[in-house]
């Protein structure tokens, strides 16, 4: 992962994690898609009181459960089995996402492919005919959380720019996100574009932006 | 007296139609009416549309194929309403081939418009999906400043269903995440089917835990379906 | 209650909700509107299983309970104080209407105004500018269950006529009732207009047609 | 920690503002949040559009006026939208003295509107009301053959909420018919204040039984309410 030319480490899965946990304080409700965000729970010290939502209809949902501990009819959002904190709930699946599209959650963190500077985001599809079609509850959640962050990559891997002015793929909602944290960066959506907020060590302004298609704004 | 139980597999599929909208409860394995999917493989039944929340999983060579994958793998559904379809699936195969077709949905536009057909709201708006592909050939409007979408809702002649616990009158409770998708597809299966794991005498649920009223409810099959299992 | 002039002895309150009563087959689920229908609950045998639905969110509603046995948690859609049978169930408001209106019930019973022959129910306001409206869910009901009887008297206090070739009263729903069950008669509405298909001891078709201005036919 | 309780009747009318639209649930007085009400009477809001599915009861002479009735003899009632009010009542008065309006609502559509408001649902279609005085002025269109009318999202800038019991995430849990309105307005009210009769430990309620999950809540207080009166 080391970036030899200017002597920066980017973050990894785990990095971005935690960095995007560290801004989610107490008492927030919380949806964490498929990926990355996933791994953002791990980050979040038991005793921070974060409530965390899964469109299968959890509230409170906590960390993998110690193997002798495993209820095979407790599973998150990717299927995998979960736990509960003390005071969790379940509810049906309309009603689950009653609380993503009324407005309930404070916070989503989704992965994504593109996210454009006016907050568009493409986090499901790469051209508009491909065959499978892999939306699950992407468009829900980022049309009806309060605050939509993404985790991704700066680049793809092949060194192609995700944060853009324009998203080229498909969207998944326009205008929706707020926030994002990538290997390199984290960056704020905001009326006059991308701005800035925290840059890994190493790496200077100039040096992102030769990573970025969009244009960034200091803060 | 009001006896929802059925006695047999036979029993609890019988008169499922050819052209039917099957309904499929279940987030991956769990709350899943696996036994009730085999059923309607034996059943016969073709010509279905699968309104599933996933519709395609990845199919290990070797694993034996069930479920939504062997009804499409026998060329049984003319269409899926999911809200995810992988490319390397058996049923993203058969879109790809042109044997079947698939209409995907954002998944919470898939639970409202199932809940909008058990609640007799034939139509709503919603802002998820405005101002993407979803929301091509679809009436749009501002509600609030914000752009949205019509949906309609989505009943099924059939739906199956899977409980932790039913009593005879078909009231219902699910265990944990299990409930999901279920109490909703229930509401809005003309003909609802439910596979449960345990049956007691009536009074024994609560009337303030019961989650599902029997009155959404029209037969109830007793079988011994284990726990969910992880995908491999 | 007498009708000296014909010699036959219309149904009371009670009599009409008996005569319903009757035609309630076990399993139906059934909700009781306010007023007479409300009285067909006591002439339910206990053993018949149909189970009552009340708006406010009760599935198998029972009679009125002992008095050393009330619940101050437990009424019905009259605010009266009800028992439960044992398979009762609550949900809440909207879930509660979803049952109405989702078409789930076999049959509600309302009490009318007027009822035309086309099927049109009157039954919550006598005119479009009455300063208080009483809608409550009846609205609900007669757009929403699979069968809408109305029990009511066959003619007003001063012998006006309620079965009507279209009813003069602001509609609570159009072409809802199916059949009519009045101190004088039970009547089907059919394409073909009122059926009737039973007529109170004492009182000839004749009789009954001249107390209605809706044109009756014979079954 | 997350605390949603508040330990006094001002702090849970706290901000409270002028012109706010109010949701108040309850049925007759099961399940009403009578003890928040008498706050709202104390707290001062002015200029309210109250939500409630009854807004007349008879008064009767001597009777000490509460709740709603009470609000309206204070004039502080712009508005009422509810399902049922009496010509004779102390709101119907106001209605036909034109010191106050009404908007009445089937009793469905107004359940129906306020789980939509909670479930970010902006407009849906309906058949209640289509053919009817309910209709004018409202989109019509028909699906299914039948036809129907648009109705609109019911959100309040406040919920008073009746619970049986409550923990301190807000999880609530309802007794018997005292549900009713209670968790869809819940869900609808941007500030959700809740009273409840009894309090219990985080985790004391179960995860299959919470009716009403915290994150619909904003505010708790524990009140001795005692049990619902009958109307006299």
């Amino acid at each position: 992962m080391n970036d030899t030319a200017s002597g920066h480490k980017p973050l990894g899965r785990s990095g971005m994690a935690a960095r995007a946990a560290r801004d989610i304080p107490e008492g927030w409700y919380v949806n964490l898609g498929i990926g990355v965000p996933t791994l953002i729970a791990n980050h979040i010290p038991p005793e921070r009181e974060v409530v965390l939502h899964s469109e299968n209809g959890i509230l409170g949902m906590g960390p993998a459960p110690e193997p002798h501990k495993e209820n095979p009819w407790l599973v998150n959002a990717s299927t995998q089995r979960v736990s509960l904190r003390t005071g969790a709930s379940f509810v049906h699946h309309a009603d689950s996402f009653a609380i993503v599209r009324g407005g309930h959650l404070d916070l989503c963190v989704l992965g994504g492919f593109q996210v454009a500077e006016n907050g568009d985001l493409a986090n499901w599809a790469q051209s508009a005919t491909e065959a499978g079609r892999q939306i699950g509850g992407a468009m829900d959640l980022a049309v009806g959380a309060k605050r939509v962050w993404v985790t991704m990559e700066h680049t793809t891997k092949d060194g192609r720019a995700r944060i853009l002015r324009r998203c080229t793929y498909p969207l998944t909602a326009a205008a929706c996100v707020s926030r994002v944290y990538t290997s390199l960066a984290v960056l704020d959506v905001t009326p006059k574009g991308f701005v800035v907020i925290d840059i890994i060590p190493g790496l200077s302004f100039e040096e992102l932006q030769a990573r970025t298609e969009a244009e960034l704004h200091r803060e | 007296m009001i006896d929802k139980f059925v006695r047999s597999m036979a029993e609890a599929m019988n008169g499922i139609r050819d052209g039917s909208t099957v309904l499929i409860a279940g987030f991956g394995d769990v709350g899943a009416p696996n036994a009730l999917l085999d059923g309607l493989i034996e059943q016969g039944a073709t010509d279905l549309t699968l309104v599933v929340n996933s519709a395609g999983r990845v199919h290990k060579p070797g694993d034996p194929t069930t479920g939504v994958a062997r009804l499409v793998e026998l060329g049984r559904v003319r269409k899926v309403i999911t809200s995810f379809i992988r490319a390397t699936s058996i049923a993203g195969e058969a879109v790809r081939d042109g044997r079947m077709t698939a209409e995907v949905v954002p998944q919470g536009t898939l639970a409202e418009r199932i809940r909008a057909a058990g609640a007799g709201v034939p139509a709503f708006f919603t802002p998820t999906g405005a101002g993407t592909l979803i929301a091509e050939g679809k009436e749009a409007r501002e509600y609030n400043g914000r752009p949205c979408i019509l949906e309609l809702a989505l009943p099924g002649d059939v739906a199956l269903v899977d409980a932790w616990m039913a009593d005879r009158w078909g009231n219902l409770v699910f265990r944990d995440s299990s409930r999901n998708f279920n109490p909703i597809m229930a509401m809005a299966g003309q003909l609802t089917i439910v596979q449960t794991h345990h049956i007691c005498d009536l009074g024994q649920l609560s009337a303030n835990e019961i989650v599902t009223p029997g009155i959404f409810v029209d037969r109830v099959l007793h079988v011994a379906a284990g726990d969910p299992q992880l995908p491999r």
